[in-house]
């Protein structure tokens, strides 16, 4: 039985549990003439609740453990000589794997039985020969050794699989009956019900946190094997950044993070403007057709992949600025600038500010227009004055968001603004970003233990940290302005 | 509860039969909301300067008709009217006109409290700063204040007109709608059960203010009670299932109605 | 795991997807999988440790590195043969329409250093032409893409041009004086590259600096030869010391810049993985990787010492110290 | 009454009428056509934006719809294929696609012959040339699969190459022809008179749709079906994941969550995973699901766990303003009548608050379906020419990606593959349209004002 | 208008008389809105089937103290509550007590109507479905029904059972509310000014339903009106700034209030 049927019958059990449950309260509430204290429908969801949820946990327990038990059985067993020089037993292992499912393939199709198996010696008959007919390729000739500690590796995983579907199902039926059993009208069955559902909730938040621990730790490690090969303190305050191959690099964050800082600057000052006027066009002026057209079209921006923005502000945008803005106001002539990157990274960012804001500003009670529109205010006034303040925090979200993007983002940047770090105020220059030396820095040629790889840990970080903190900042501002509006 | 002394019916009587030039005419008003019609061909004049009370049981079409007088039913997608309705004789269904400055002209105070979620000194600015009736802190200051002190609600709420106006209780709200509504001096005011949720030394203040308003202002009340009804209108109109069943001299639809629907609601008889 | 896992290397990627496909073809093993990412990162993955969920060959534009290799061995992966399956020409190529250039390193160092020696004096790079460098090359605007400072190339081009070019112009002498005989720093200012726009570092690819060539038609692009050869209609290719690069070129050691290809094989998985002996033994053959396979006519310089390699695959020699 | 008379009336309505306009409704109302104006002009440009980049793929992708083949009549020579003569499978597939070649070349000379349509200075090899690189392997596939066939002459449909291919729709020119050293005027001149002869023709092409990637000489053979493939199985992940952990945690922090310093950690922290750069998803990726968990590499379990990861933040921000754009009198309502919070919730809230759920939900998805750079720590940014079994199997095989293809495409040598890159653009905004138009129509059954 | 016959006055007094067990008792009840304080230790008993009106000028804590009864209050972040409110002697501010059996027990009509945005049948199907009140189709359409019966809007909406509750006029509105609370059969009826937007014919309904409801239910109503009191309650509680003024059977509060406010307000001369 593979684990997926054993879900689905743990499945079926859980259906089956739900409908008992349900009539067992039915069923004592009409005998003892009371009233349920939930739904009949909660009395179902908790005794399927127990049902499912305890088996479902051993299962996955079961199927975590398994092989590494398995794993440390079977390893046992294989002597040291069959393992290659050089070698590992975890790949010895993963051939025994190997030969144990090519054997369960071959008993499956019929070419033998479990006899045969059993009789079977791997120094006279040509095991990989059998196995590849069933599809399963070997590397080399299989050891006698090799094939023994399969052949256990087999009758042991079956008996454990055995065990566990045993111990699964029956755990399954076990507190399914309990739980049955503890119908009673008087039962706080929602509560059961609930408060599962709500620790799911809570555990959903927690994935939040996990991510950005093991962002942290994933990061960490070797930002501190980084710092042992480069001084922080050059880091985080040299102005210059020139990796070279063989050492001696200048590797200053602070022209990355102040591209980082340039670039998102302008192309919020593109979007944040344009994808609000969008929204309130959308939301208060535009007709049924308009709009239900237009909010799913602009939101096709977000969707096109970076590096086709990217190759527009290298092959259109650049040359345009260069030619028509930058070379005839004398501010250089370069293709790839920090104008053509936030211009061309703000038409990606448009959907966000304008698709999430739309949303909030429809969903502004139409009382408080009509308060407005009763005062004789114009529709423009009451969209700045009164619809745009109450649907200000959900704005503000979009725009942090779509801010978040814009920090983020590589491949425009890379296309767009260049890849030549520099601290400088005009925009007409190429500048790069924190984003792009990460992956540059990553994915290059430079041996992965220098401080030239390894930097793009620390940048990492440092966009992580540097971030945290706007993001608190913005937090402590969001609730500041709302005390004060409030 | 006696209403009327004889002074105040004495002077309704007169007020009410002064010719009095109509401020507001509306000529066979229909609404249908989708298919549903709320209102069959209303003809209803408002005089100037004077207060007129739209009575009526729940849901025949009080607050669709005033909801007319300043277009604030253009905001209803489903909502169409139909005839037409003057404004000291010009039509303001017509679509050369601008419906911003009628609404200036035409205030209202809804009958649900829809306060801003905007602090109470907002609330009531708002309207004199998107008219311009006041350009510095202390104009501001002073028409907040007085607006205030005229629905009411200075006193209890003096410590704090920068919390925010969500904040109050239900006949706060109201009367702070009052007051956002005469903040901007219009020349009518519609107002849709404005005591409603008010106690009634609450409701007295506001019908206290009614009366001092008509002095320069033309008002129509919606509300249901009778005595509220006699005490603040000169005229008053009855409507019955979407129609204006009759219209005349408060003192008179209230002593010897013509149409016997009014006589049996007035007197608490009807269904 | 049935497919061979393969890694590394863009530069390298070209050529190993080709094999790769050809493999499939004509043998009943899947079709390996080729992943890009970088030279580092695929000796990086090849390090991780023996087993199935990494990598069984790194591809790579530069030679492994110590550090590399140190990795690997902490983490139980001790025995890597090195394969190497060619060479890669840099060629240095403007618009079709442009002009011709014949360069020499020393052109190259002294359009892009940050100082350079005029007149005997050691100035801040005053250059802004072409023909001002030398009467001989065109009237024409200097601006380079070269590659990013993440690529194997570049340290080619530092190396083989820069570096080179310096000590042609007499730069070296006057920086090593300047620096008090210090060669190595003598050296590392020679790299040092104008910041004033003249020099673009491009971190994409070649497609990137093609683009670049094609909106600003006086740039002038580095590219690997076969992307040229493929783009013959787009570039016109300069000569370098007076050599017109080419695979017979470059093979014979004429033309200067190049450097060699590699693919690291992890030999722990060499009997585990299926197929993954035959897969090398099939790279490294002559239908494949020699003059005539389809590799040198997608423009990889094939060794000539191939039947040296194929010998070394074939016993699975493990490659030894670094030298 | 005084002080409030004493205000300057909005209108004098003796003086003013409707009709008129005094001078500062006339400045609001030219405030309000220059608002409304605006408004109209962003939604154009946004428009005009996305039908430039649209007009723009189009116009470069739309051509690697259609492929240009020449029809070939191969005999499959048993002197060459099978010179035991028994047919023997085992013999039969030691030999490689370099011994097919010489059939095709053959059968190429022949049809020069046959239909008398040779041109001066066309080499041998040149001729070759005119067929795809694929055309070898795919008569070897034919020959295992009929071995019975051997001896026939078979006619089979070949692809051009890729220039030649490139000529029909407009890349290649007889002036470009000259200076490249991939295809020759000849050639070209060639491919001309078969065309007249009705041997080669430029059709659609549905193995661009099913056909897996190919390697960089034969732009002409390469296709998407792996890529479209990965692409939904990952998008199958992100959407069976994200939607349902974004939304509970949503509720969770915005209904239920008590405000105190550790709500505030988690809003913060998810306000700043928004602004993680996607790379680091992938380092994350690498370090936790394939070193720590053992997961495999290049796999779409893999790159769906981390575009979920990715999506996440964009899904509960998104949420989190809708639920709280929803008015409390509803939750109240709610409560009023006895209903628990977790019912107000699912019942009353969710519902109003499902636009802004979907809209997170369709950018976040539109988000991950284009990301490639979290994908290039994980191994899915490669060359994948096996097609991943059905899932769940198929969830942990090597596969590729639609913006991966896009990615590796635009980095090729050979021109043809920008064309191609414009192609699988086009499929992968179809492919997002598709995946979105549920959602997009629910978001609009369910928009409603009150 | 006269509002008690002497049948009625009979009636009352002797039910107000009756001791009365204590359905819900509130001891020492404090509320704070923030830093505002809203309630000042309020001790109040409400009487088991019994009407209990609570009265007082807007904005002195009724609503505040009827939230209280069945928790309204915590849907409000800055509120918070003191003292304890006992339901049949358990305390509901138990942490331990379920809040939504407490709240299905103890239903609440708010003061603002607040309907759902869904149909009207939906509106008022709800409650008994979440309560498992009805499960056949033909079940809920009776309760719907009978509800909107009983809240005197049958009449008006039966043809538009299926159209949005929103879409109805302020009146009906909150009758739907009525019908939506009482659909649920709770123990206790919390009313915060359910006949508000009422004209006085459907206030009499209401107020017959009411009386009605009495028989099984115990309710606690907010109104401002002192007719309205008079005629329903059988004991008022006075609020006067948060403070509880005074409690009692209504006739003794109307007719001979201990309390000098009490007798200003209820012959409004308040102020
Ligand atoms: N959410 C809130 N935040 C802050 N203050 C509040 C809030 N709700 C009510 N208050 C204040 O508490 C006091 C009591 O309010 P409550 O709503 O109980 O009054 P009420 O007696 O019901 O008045 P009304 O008859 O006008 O409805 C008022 O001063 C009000 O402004
Ligand atoms: N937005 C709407 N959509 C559909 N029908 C509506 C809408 N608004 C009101 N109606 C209907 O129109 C009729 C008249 O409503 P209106 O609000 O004018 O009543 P009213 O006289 O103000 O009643 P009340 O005293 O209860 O406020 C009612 O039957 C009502 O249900
Ligand atoms: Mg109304
Ligand atoms: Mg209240
Ligand atoms: O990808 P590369 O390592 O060859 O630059």
């Amino acid at each position: 039985m593979t684990p997926g049927i054993l879900a689905i019958i743990v499945l079926v059990l859980t259906v089956a549990g739900y409908f008992l449950g349900r009539q067992r309260a039915l069923a004592l509430a009409k005998r003892e003439g009371v009233r349920l204290h939930s739904l009949p429908s909660h009395y179902g969801q908790a005794v399927a609740l127990f049902t499912a949820v305890p088996a479902l946990l051993l299962m996955g327990a079961w199927l975590f453990l398994q092989p590494l038990l398995l794993e440390n059985q079977v390893s046992s067993q294989i002597p040291d000589s069959v393992i290659p020089e050089g070698g590992a037993r975890s790949l010895v292992m993963a051939d025994v794997r190997r030969i144990a499912d090519g054997m369960d393939r071959l008993v499956g199709s019929g070419g033998l039985n479990e006899d045969d198996l059993s009789s079977m010696r791997a120094d006279f008959s040509n095991i990989r020969g059998r196995l590849a007919e069933v599809g399963v390729a070997l590397g080399s000739d299989v050891e006698p050794a090799v094939f023994e500690a399969a052949k256990s590796y087999r009758s042991i995983a079956g008996t454990s699989t055995l065990l566990r579907n045993i111990a699964v199902i029956a755990v399954a039926l076990g507190f399914g009956f309990l739980a049955w059993r503890q119908v009673r009208p008087a039962m706080r069955a929602r509560n059961v019900s609930e408060t599962f559902i709500r620790s799911l909730l809570i555990g959903s938040s927690l994935v939040a946190i996990l991510t950005t621990f093991g962002i942290v730790t994933s990061l960490l490690f070797e930002t501190i094997h980084f710092f042992r090969l480069y001084p922080a303190s050059e880091f985080f305050f040299s102005t210059v950044w020139n990796p070279q191959f063989r050492g001696g690099s200048d590797l200053g964050v602070l022209p990355l993070l102040w591209g980082t800082f340039y670039v998102s600057f302008v192309a919020l000052l593109l979007a944040v403007p344009i994808g609000l006027m969008i929204a309130i066009y959308l939301a208060e002026y535009s007709g049924k057709a308009l709009r239900s057209f237009a909010k799913p079209a602009i939101e096709i921006l977000a969707g096109i992949p970076t590096i086709v923005y990217g190759l527009f502000a290298l092959i259109t945008v650049g040359p345009f600025l260069r030619d028509w803005i930058a070379q005839p106001l004398g501010l250089g002539s370069s293709s790839s600038s920090v104008l053509t990157a936030g211009l061309v990274m703000g038409i990606m960012l448009i959907p966000f500010v304008s698709s999430l804001s739309d949303d909030v500003i429809n969903a502004v009670p139409q009382a408080m227009r009509d308060g407005s529109y009763g005062l004789g205010a114009t529709q423009s006034e009451t969209i700045r004055k009164v619809i745009m303040p109450a649907a200000l925090p959900g704005i503000v979200g979009a725009i942090l968001l779509a801010a978040s993007r814009a920090i983020g983002e590589t491949m425009i940047v890379v296309m767009g603004a260049g890849a030549a770090a520099r601290l400088g105020l005009n925009p007409l220059e190429a500048m790069t970003t924190v984003t792009v030396k990460i992956v540059s820095q990553l994915t290059g040629d430079t041996e992965f233990a220098s401080p030239e790889t390894l930097v793009a840990f620390a940048l990492g970080l440092t966009l992580f940290v540097f971030t945290l903190g706007l993001n608190i900042l913005a937090l402590y501002i969001v609730r500041k302005y709302r005390e004060q509006y409030e | 509860m006696n209403m009327l002394t004889d002074a105040a019916v004495e002077e309704k009587l007169q007020s009410a039969s002064k010719p009095g030039v109509s401020k507001m005419v509306g000529k066979d008003v229909t609404v249908h909301y989708g298919e549903k019609q709320a209102l069959f061909g209303v003809n209803l004049e408002v005089p100037e300067k004077q207060v007129m009370a739209l009575i009526g049981p729940s849901g025949c079409g009080k607050s669709t008709f005033l909801r007319c007088l300043n277009r604030m039913n253009d905001t209803i997608d489903i909502c169409r009217v139909g005839g037409s309705i003057m404004l000291d004789g010009e039509d303001i269904y017509d679509p050369r006109i601008d419906v911003v400055e009628l609404r200036a002209r035409v205030g209202m105070v809804f009958q649900k409290p829809n306060p801003f979620p905007k602090s109470i000194y907002e609330n009531i600015a708002y309207g004199p700063r998107i008219h311009g009736l006041a350009s510095k802190k202390s104009e501001f200051d002073e028409v907040v204040e007085t607006s205030l002190q005229k629905a009411g609600l200075f006193n209890e709420v003096k410590d704090r007109l920068h919390e925010p106006g969500t904040g109050l209780s239900g006949g706060q709200q109201q009367r702070l709608c009052i007051a956002r509504a005469i903040a901007v001096s219009p020349e009518v005011i519609l107002m849709d059960e404005p005591c409603s949720a008010l106690d009634p030394i609450a409701t007295a203040k506001v019908e206290e203010l009614i009366d001092e308003l008509r002095e320069n202002y033309t008002i129509v009340i919606v509300t249901h009670s009778m005595q509220q009804a006699a005490r603040v209108s000169q005229r008053t109109a009855m409507f019955h299932l979407g129609n204006l069943v009759e219209e005349g001299p408060t003192d008179k639809m209230f002593t010897n109605p013509d149409d016997k629907r009014t006589q049996d609601y007035i007197t608490g008889r009807f269904g | 795991r049935d497919q061979i896992q393969i890694a590394g290397s863009s530069t390298v990627l070209p050529y190993a997807s080709i094999v790769a496909e050809a493999f499939g073809e004509n043998t009943e093993f899947p079709t390996p999988v080729v992943e890009s990412g970088g030279s580092g990162a695929g000796r990086k993955k090849l390090c991780e440790g023996v087993g199935e969920n990494t990598i069984d060959i790194a591809n790579s534009s530069s030679r492994i590195k110590q550090s590399d290799i140190d990795l690997c061995a902490q983490n139980g992966v001790k025995e890597i043969q090195e394969v190497r399956i060619g060479y890669d020409g840099i060629v240095f190529a403007s618009d079709i329409n442009g002009p011709e250039y014949a360069f020499t390193p020393a052109d190259w160092h002294n359009a892009l250093a940050a100082k350079v020696v005029k007149d005997g004096q050691l100035v801040a790079n005053p250059y802004k032409k072409w023909n001002e460098i030398r009467a001989d090359l065109p009237d024409q605007e200097i601006l380079a893409f070269i590659p990013g400072t993440k690529h194997g190339t570049r340290e080619v081009f530092d190396e083989k041009v820069i570096v080179d070019g310096c000590e042609e112009n007499g730069t070296l002498e006057a920086l090593k004086a300047a620096n008090a005989g210090d060669e190595k720093a003598a050296e590392k200012e020679c790299m040092a590259l104008r910041t004033d726009g003249v020099s673009i570092d491009i971190d994409g690819d070649y497609t990137e600096t093609l683009a670049r060539v094609d909106a600003n038609k006086n740039g002038i692009g580095v590219f690997g030869l076969s992307f040229y050869q493929n783009n013959t209609d787009k570039l016109r290719v300069g000569t370098m010391g007076g050599i017109v690069p080419s695979v017979e070129t470059i093979a014979s050691g004429e033309y200067p810049v190049s450097r060699p290809l590699y693919f690291y094989v992890k030999n722990a998985h060499l009997d585990v993985i299926p197929g993954l002996q035959e897969y090398i033994e099939f790279f490294v053959s002559d239908e494949i990787a020699g003059p005539d396979g389809p590799l040198a006519a997608y423009g990889l310089v094939s060794d000539p010492e191939l039947a040296k390699t194929q010998e070394k695959v074939k016993n699975r020699v493990p490659m030894g110290a670094l030298n | 009454m005084t002080d409030l008379t004493a205000m300057p009336a909005v209108v004098d309505s003796q003086s003013r009428s409707l009709f008129k306009r005094g001078e500062r409704t006339r400045r609001r109302h030219a405030a309000e056509k220059r608002f409304r104006m605006i408004g109209l002009a962003a939604v154009i440009f946004g428009i005009l934006a996305l039908f430039g980049l649209l007009g723009s793929i189009l116009n470069n992708g739309a051509s690697s719809f259609r492929q240009t083949y020449i029809t070939l009549d191969i005999h499959l020579d048993p002197a060459k294929l099978d010179k035991t003569g028994d047919r023997d499978p085992e013999a039969l597939r030691k030999l490689t696609t370099f011994s097919y070649q010489p059939l095709i070349k053959m059968a190429l000379d022949a049809l020069v012959e046959g239909k008398g349509v040779s041109v001066e200075g066309l080499t041998s090899k040149d001729l070759e040339g005119m067929i795809s690189k694929e055309a070898p392997a795919e008569l070897r596939r034919f020959v295992l699969a009929h071995p019975s066939r051997i001896g026939e002459t078979v006619t089979f449909a070949f692809l051009a190459d890729g220039r030649i291919d490139g000529y029909y729709k407009g890349r290649v020119t007889m002036a470009t022809a000259e200076l490249d050293r991939n295809v020759t005027p000849e050639q070209l001149r060639l491919a001309d008179k078969l065309k007249d002869a009705g041997v080669l023709a430029t059709r659609f092409n549905w193995s661009f749709l099913t056909a897996p990637d190919a390697s960089d000489t034969r732009p002409e053979a390469a296709g998407l079906g792996v890529a479209i493939l990965g692409s939904a199985y990952m998008m199958l992940i992100v959407l069976v994941l994200s939607l349902p952990i974004g939304v509970a945690a949503s509720i969770y922090l915005e209904e239920f969550a008590p405000r105190n310093r550790l709500t505030d950690v988690i809003e913060v922290n998810i306000a700043n995973l928004a602004a993680v750069p996607s790379i680091v998803f992938g380092i994350l990726g690498l370090a936790v699901f394939i070193n720590y968990a053992g997961l495999p590499q290049s796999a779409p379990i893999v790159g769906g766990l981390v575009l979920t990861l990715m999506t996440l933040p964009t899904i509960i921000i998104a949420t989190r303003a809708a639920l709280k754009a929803v008015p409390p009198s509803i939750r109240e309502a709610a409560l009023g009548v006895g209903a628990s919070k977790m019912q107000a919730i699912f019942h009353h809230v969710l519902p109003l608050a499902a636009p802004g759920i979907l809209t997170g939900t369709i950018i976040g998805l539109a988000q991950a379906l284009g990301e490639t750079a979290p994908l290039l720590l994980i191994g899915m940014v490669a060359f994948v020419r096996e097609f991943p079994a059905a899932p769940p199997g198929g969830f942990f095989d090597p596969a590729s990606a639609l913006p991966v293809q896009v990615y590796n495409w635009t980095q090729r040598g050979d021109p043809a593959f920008i064309e191609r890159a414009s192609g699988a653009i086009i499929v992968l905004l179809v492919f997002l349209i598709i995946m979105n138009l549920g959602a997009i129509f629910l978001r609009r059954r369910f928009e409603r004002r009150w």
